[in-house]
């Protein structure tokens, strides 16, 4: 704890002098998901200001990007966003690929897409439990791990990992599916689909619950473009723009799925007391969002062909001169990578664009003057996993 | 050896010196409120311990009763009070607070 | 060792819970004998005055107790022992004619009970939050469900080392979880287990007890402000808001009650609703009802319970006013929160819901009441008893836990609002309406009969439906906890 | 000695340590707490002279409600490692000597005083009886004490909130 | 709007400033001197035609052994339902989908010895964090910056990780660094 008094001279007279003090929420705390850490100037309950400090989860990927293979790498990207290795995975060997000119076999891409939403639904589950926890209900944050259990055992099944997978790689997927995957994920959609909206009736529509979240943390359009938030964080400020639809990638043009956005309450058997872009929006659009992953999950299963998993990839892959950014529509918004190639199996610069790194930008302006115990509802309600954002 | 009126009226007027002395030299303007409730507590044990061995009757707990009552009162203002003297002043030292104007 | 430990523990635990259900009813018994033997013997030689002031001799209960005083119409026929027995529970019977031995059965009684329900209740909330949330929660420790868990937590917390932070204030955090425990064990001075059972029988007993809820919450304060941590002083802040805005409902729903039945004794407004379920006071009209519902919304933020846990909320101040707190004097703030919640639910059984007594109206027992022993120990478990109170206080515990496992927490300005915009214009329109109704209703006409049957209904709906939920589950348990879970289950 | 000669001097010696420890201690939340023992100790008191409406009114409006309420200014106003408002040393000497004599002059008088003293009888229903005193003899202070609240309420909660001069919000504030 | 209009656009208005466009390959990128970089920022953003609303990512190039380090702004113009990006506080909330408006990179080359540029945080608030982010591992100065702190690094942290000639540090604060790194990089480079 620092000591505070900003203010500690006395006031000229007349004016009012308030008690103003600095709080450090974080980096050890428990709604900071994992070590981000907030000083908040506050005024009895009230926060004036809020401002982040980060890097306490720096572990220099970036750096690491440049020594080693892009093969080598991949383990590494499952460390960024830790709750999406898929995700994260997926951008990076996108990226590479396109770099290097290089061709995914079909089955390799439905296995990709596979996993990609399997991961989005695994990490939204657990975003939509610890939200709860943010607002003071634990339960639901068993049950949200309950069914991330199933996802997490699929996973296993697949690739022997249940959090840094390894598994999608340049050039496909570095195995194939295991015998019996497909029936598992369709029983586990069929078990999953109606429990979401279970979910929604036990937290979504609970009353405390929208009185704590409904209205707290609005980010306008406007904000939300220009200090670039994606994902559902944009989406949740009734944003339509997802890089599936709008820049498409991979094979998503094949599927039929919506994009939901924040929707002003009153209708929809929305509450009638949430704003567009307010911390309920956020959360419940990845409660959409999860359904329309199953969506997407069933697709693939009816079209997934058989073949090969992996393209051939040469053994030391050299990267070419020259650079490309690539963006895809990660769990909590655009994950981008540039890779910058010199000839060398090793590339010059990779630049990883964490989109929660650029989502928590926004807390400085969303965090004013609010009340302390919305704080951890906007913060979680933005859903930044810090080892993206230090990276 | 039993306990009389007298027991409690020197127990009380302990309490009442306490409370003056914490009245006269607290400079903590809250200390002095302290202060001023130990006088009242004094003043309510009196009359209690009068209305039990002297009358025989209730009226000193009424009256004990009401002095309760006011000290709430009065410690409520009094508190409203120096929150205003402390964002003002940005002290709770009583010995500052010796300008009239606000 | 262990193996061996394993093996006893859970008849232990048996014997444990048999032995409080034992001594649950016997003291009761044990004063009620004394009384009525004092009240007999006085009877017969003509004592004045009778009863308080005469004090029994050695030889006058041994003599009664074997039924051997010349004239002796019956001579207690309900407690007839045998020589050696009576020898035995003479010095016993002698004893507790005192008023001094009552008073030190009863700091004891109170000061185990409190101990033991909190170890009970922290074992029993683990174990409602696990089976709400599709897990287990303490399955080892103890054998049967991990009942010793909260057994083993005790004497690792009391192991543990006290940590002092340096910039505490090294007097007042200390002093704090103390002053925090010791109101909260002073509830149940004035709490009536049962008519008898009751520590000090005040004709002011529900204001105390209110007051001792008021007090408790100065070692909270202090507790926040002596960690010098401000994380504990937003708790203690939040508490001193949250407590003395909820007391005024609390005062108003209380008074609905006391209105109706006009005394501030415990034990009085208890014996008030002996007549079964339908006299219970909740069910007397319905603004009886309503201000129950209100004493326990408002009680629950009072005994700082989720939703209204925000002194502690875990995700916006760390652990609130205990953060800095460690091993025993933590665990006094957590006996004391756990005795407040039983108090709290003590409290809503005595003044609306029948107090030690089951739904069947108490008349019906009434020639139990002064039968042979094993008749009267049936008296006590059947139809009143401290049994029933404390059996009623813990369902009333249950749906706290029940509450906290199932709702977000509010936010501190939702907290005021509630308080000062909802819950007291609410108390005080209930209070006025009940003066009005028992002023102009008589209990016998129409409408009070009609509103004393709805409102009975109602109750009795509920407790039906809490019932049949509860049966619901634990036929299907084996369905419901979660595929997960049930394949550790035993006997999967 | 009798149970309530004993109770009485436990009590008395509470009550009278809590009060000297108000005057001792430089610390104010450690004032706030002797205070708390005063007012406990002083509440038993009441309770032993059989005065026990007054002594849980004292329990829940001076120690569950006044004494929270100074606690509350305190920790609004002051902070644990500021400055140390200590008295003056000879302020401290002059009051100390007024009050001691003061106090030797009460003792002695109470001690020469002959007090006409009644038996003190038990009340059988102190609690009626008060509330029929409330609301017939003195219903008159009753009704102007009542009338006095309502106006330290509305005062209070003017003078507490800023933005009456100040336009900012105050709903958050407390 | 292709890359290739982009770049001709932005040729036609600043004929000095933009220096080179390579428009092909999997990269458009249109390189602009420093001077002229916060002018050409502000053209972007406002400009109807090209309305890149959105700064997706700052990335720094160490070129090292040549004297340069690129400073590459990755924008995107997202076109709400109504046509151009639209800018009011609060659109209604569409069912439809925002449009892709076009995608470009802009590189600034600056000397490796005094990377200073002109900071964009006021015409896109996201620049804030990661023109700190790419001070604090690259050592671009950005002018005008509201905070020019480090950002992942400690406050007290000497040099800038992710130049190419960066020589980790044999201890911070007192803590030794645990293995030298310069014979892992040599062994991945074999």
């Amino acid at each position: 704890m620092e000591e505070n008094t900003l203010s500690s001279q006395p006031a000229a007279p007349g004016a009012i002098r308030t008690e103003e003090m600095l709080v450090n929420m974080g980096p050890q705390h428990p709604s900071t998901h994992g070590v981000l850490r907030l000083m908040l100037r506050t005024d009895g309950e009230l926060v004036l200001e809020t401002i982040p400090h980060i890097g306490y989860l720096h572990r220099c990927a970036e750096k690491i990007g440049e020594n080693v293979t892009p093969v080598q790498f991949v383990p590494i990207c499952d460390r960024l966003d830790y709750l999406a290795g898929m995700n994260n995975d997926h951008g990076y060997s996108l990226a590479v690929e396109k770099l290097c000119g290089l061709e995914v076999p079909e089955r390799g891409h439905y296995i990709r897409v596979i996993m990609c939403e399997l991961n989005r639904i695994a990490s939204h589950l657990v975003s939509f439990g610890c939200y709860g926890m943010d607002i003071g209900a634990f339960t639901p944050f068993l049950y949200a791990f309950r069914e991330r259990e199933y996802i997490l055992d699929l996973f296993e099944a697949t690739c022997g990992a249940r959090l840094t997978y390894n598994y999608l790689t340049i050039g496909g997927a570095s195995l194939d599916l295991p015998e019996g995957f497909v029936d598992r994920l369709a029983w586990f959609l069929d078990y999953f689909e109606p429990k979401i909206d279970e979910y929604n009736n036990l937290l979504s529509y609970n009353y405390i619950f929208v009185k704590r979240t409904a209205n707290v943390g609005v980010i306008s359009v406007a904000d939300a473009i220009a200090y670039g938030l994606t994902g559902p964080c944009l989406r949740g400020s009734g944003v339509k723009w997802d890089l599936r639809r709008c820049a498409p990638y991979e094979i998503y043009d094949r599927f039929e799925f919506d994009i939901p956005v924040g929707m002003p309450g009153g209708s929809n058997g929305i509450p009638p007391e949430v704003v567009v872009g307010d911390s309920w929006s956020r959360y419940y659009v990845r409660m959409l969002e999860m359904k329309q992953s199953v969506r997407i999950l069933r697709q693939c299963l009816q079209q997934m062909p058989a073949g090969e998993f992996r393209a051939k990839v040469p053994r030391t892959l050299k990267l070419p001169a020259g650079e490309v950014y690539l963006e895809v529509e990660g769990v909590r918004g655009q994950l981008g990578f540039l890779v910058v190639g010199e000839n060398k199996p090793i590339p010059r610069r990779v630049k990883i664009r964490g989109p929660s790194f650029c989502n928590l930008s926004i807390v400085p302006h969303v965090c004013r003057q609010v009340l302390l115990a919305d704080v951890p509802a906007i913060v979680g309600s933005i859903d930044v996993v810090m080892g993206e954002v230090d990276r | 050896m039993t306990i009389g009126l007298t027991h409690y009226l020197i127990l009380a007027a302990l309490l009442f010196c306490c409370g003056l002395f914490v009245m006269t030299t607290k400079r903590n303007a809250v200390g002095i409120l302290i202060g001023v409730e130990l006088v009242l507590n004094a003043a309510c044990l009196n009359l209690v311990a009068f209305s039990r061995y002297r009358v025989g009757t209730i009226d000193g707990q009424i009256a004990a009763l009401f002095i309760i009552v006011l000290a709430a009162a009065e410690a409520a203002v009094a508190i409203a009070i120096f929150v205003n003297y402390y964002r003002m002043l940005a002290t709770i030292d009583a010995d500052k607070g010796d300008e009239l104007r606000g | 060792m262990g193996s061996i430990l394993r093996k006893v523990a859970f008849p232990i635990f048996l014997i444990g819970v048999a032995a409080i259900i034992v001594i649950a009813w016997v003291p009761a018994l044990l004063y009620g004998t004394v009384d009525s033997m004092r009240d007999d013997l006085g009877r017969f030689y003509k004592w004045e005055p009778r009863g308080e002031h005469a004090t029994l001799t050695l030889d006058n209960i041994r003599q009664y107790l074997e039924g051997s005083i010349a004239g002796q119409s019956a001579p207690a026929a309900h407690i007839r022992f045998g020589r050696s027995t009576a020898a035995a529970c003479t010095y016993v019977l002698w004893l507790l004619q005192f008023r001094i031995t009552r008073d030190v059965l009863a700091v004891v009684g109170v000061v185990g009970f409190v101990s033991l329900f909190a170890m009970f209740a922290i074992w029993w909330e683990r174990k409602v939050a696990a089976r709400m949330q599709s897990r287990l929660g303490p399955m080892r420790v103890g054998g049967w469900h991990g009942w010793a868990q909260s057994l083993a937590d005790g004497i690792k917390l009391l192991q543990k080392e006290d940590i002092f932070i340096a910039g505490a204030d090294p007097v007042l955090f200390r002093m704090a979880a103390y002053v925090a425990f010791i109101p909260a064990l002073g509830l149940f001075i004035a709490l009536p287990f049962s008519a008898a059972w009751i520590a000090r029988d005040l004709d002011v007993g529900l204001i105390f007890i209110l007051a001792m809820y008021g007090v408790g919450v100065l070692g909270v304060l202090i507790a926040g402000w002596a960690s010098n941590n401000k994380w504990s002083m937003f708790g203690a802040m939040r508490e001193a808001c949250q407590m003395i805005s909820y007391e005024i409902p609390l005062g108003f729903a209380l008074l609905v009650p006391i209105m109706t039945v006009g005394t501030l004794r415990l034990t009085t407004i208890g014996d008030l609703q002996s007549g079964g379920f339908q006299t219970w006071l909740a069910f007397r009209n319905p603004f009886l009802l309503a201000a129950a519902l209100i004493f326990f919304i408002a009680a629950l933020a009072s005994c700082k319970r989720a939703p209204f846990d925000l002194p502690e909320a875990e995700s916006e101040l760390v652990a609130g006013f205990h953060t800095e707190y460690s091993g025993f004097r933590w665990a006094l703030f957590f006996f004391a929160e756990y005795a407040e919640m039983f108090a709290a639910g003590a409290l809503a059984a005595i003044l609306f819901f029948g107090a030690w007594y089951s739904p069947l109206p108490a008349a019906w027992g009434e020639s139990w009441r002064h039968g042979p022993l094993w008749q009267q120990a049936l008296h006590g478990v059947v139809f009143s008893g401290p049994l029933w109170l404390i059996g009623k206080g813990i369902f009333f515990v249950y749906v706290q836990m029940w509450l906290r496992w199932t709702l977000p927490r509010v936010r501190l300005d939702q907290v005021m609002y509630a308080c000062v915009q909802v819950m007291l214009p609410l108390a005080m329109l209930v209070l006025l309406a009940n003066t009005f109704w028992e002023w102009q209703v008589r209990d016998r006409s129409v409408l009070g009969t009609v509103a004393n049957l709805v409102c009975t209904a109602v109750g009795a709906a509920a407790v039906l439906a809490i019932i049949g939920v509860g049966l619901y589950g634990f036929i299907n348990r084996r369905r419901l906890v979660g595929t997960q879970v049930v394949k550790h289950l035993p006997g999967a | 000695m009798s149970g309530e000669a004993i109770a009485f001097y436990m009590l008395a010696v509470l009550a009278a340590g809590s009060a000297l420890g108000c005057v001792i201690a430089t610390n104010i939340v450690r004032m706030a707490l002797c205070l708390l023992g005063t007012l406990g100790a002083v509440a038993l008191l009441y309770f032993l002279m059989a005065a026990n409406f007054l002594g849980v009114i004292q329990l829940i409006v001076y120690a569950g409600g006044t004494l929270i309420l100074i606690v509350f200014g305190i920790m609004v106003t002051s902070r644990m490692y500021g400055e140390k408002l200590k008295p003056r040393r000879s302020e401290a000497l002059i009051g100390a000597l007024v009050v001691l004599a003061l106090f030797a002059g009460l003792v002695a008088i109470l001690w020469r005083g002959p007090w006409v003293t009644v038996v003190p009888t038990e009340q059988p229903n102190s609690v009626a009886a008060i509330g029929q005193a409330l609301l017939g003899t003195y219903l008159v202070p009753f009704e102007l004490a009542s009338v006095l609240l309502l106006a330290v309420m509305i005062g209070a909660a003017y003078l507490a909130q800023p933005a009456a001069r100040n336009g900012r919000g105050t709903e958050r504030e407390e | 709007m292709t890359a290739q209009e982009v770049a001709d656009i932005l040729k036609q208005r600043f004929p000095v400033a933009v220096a080179d466009a390579a428009v092909e390959g999997p990269h458009p990128c249109v390189a602009v001197t420093p001077e002229a970089w916060h002018e050409v920022a502000v053209f972007l953003r406002d400009d109807p035609r090209l309305a890149m609303n959105m700064l997706r990512c700052i990335s720094g190039v160490d070129r090292h052994p040549e004297p340069q380090i690129d400073v590459v702004y990755e924008l995107i113009a997202m076109r709400a339902p109504g046509g151009a990006a639209r800018q009011e506080p609060r659109p209604p909330a569409s069912a439809e989908l925002w449009q892709n408006g076009g995608t470009i990179a802009i590189r600034v080359r600056l000397p490796r010895d005094n990377p200073r540029v002109r900071s964009v945080a006021d015409v896109w608030p996201a620049a804030d964090w990661l023109e700190r982010e790419t001070f604090d591992l690259l050592g671009v100065t950005f002018d005008g910056h509201p905070d020019p702190r480090r950002i992942l690094c400690p406050d007290d942290w000497i040099g800038h990780p992710l130049r190419k000639d960066y020589e980790f540090p044999k201890e911070y604060q007192g803590i030794p660094a645990a293995a030298a790194p310069e014979s892992d990089s040599s062994r991945v480079t074999k």
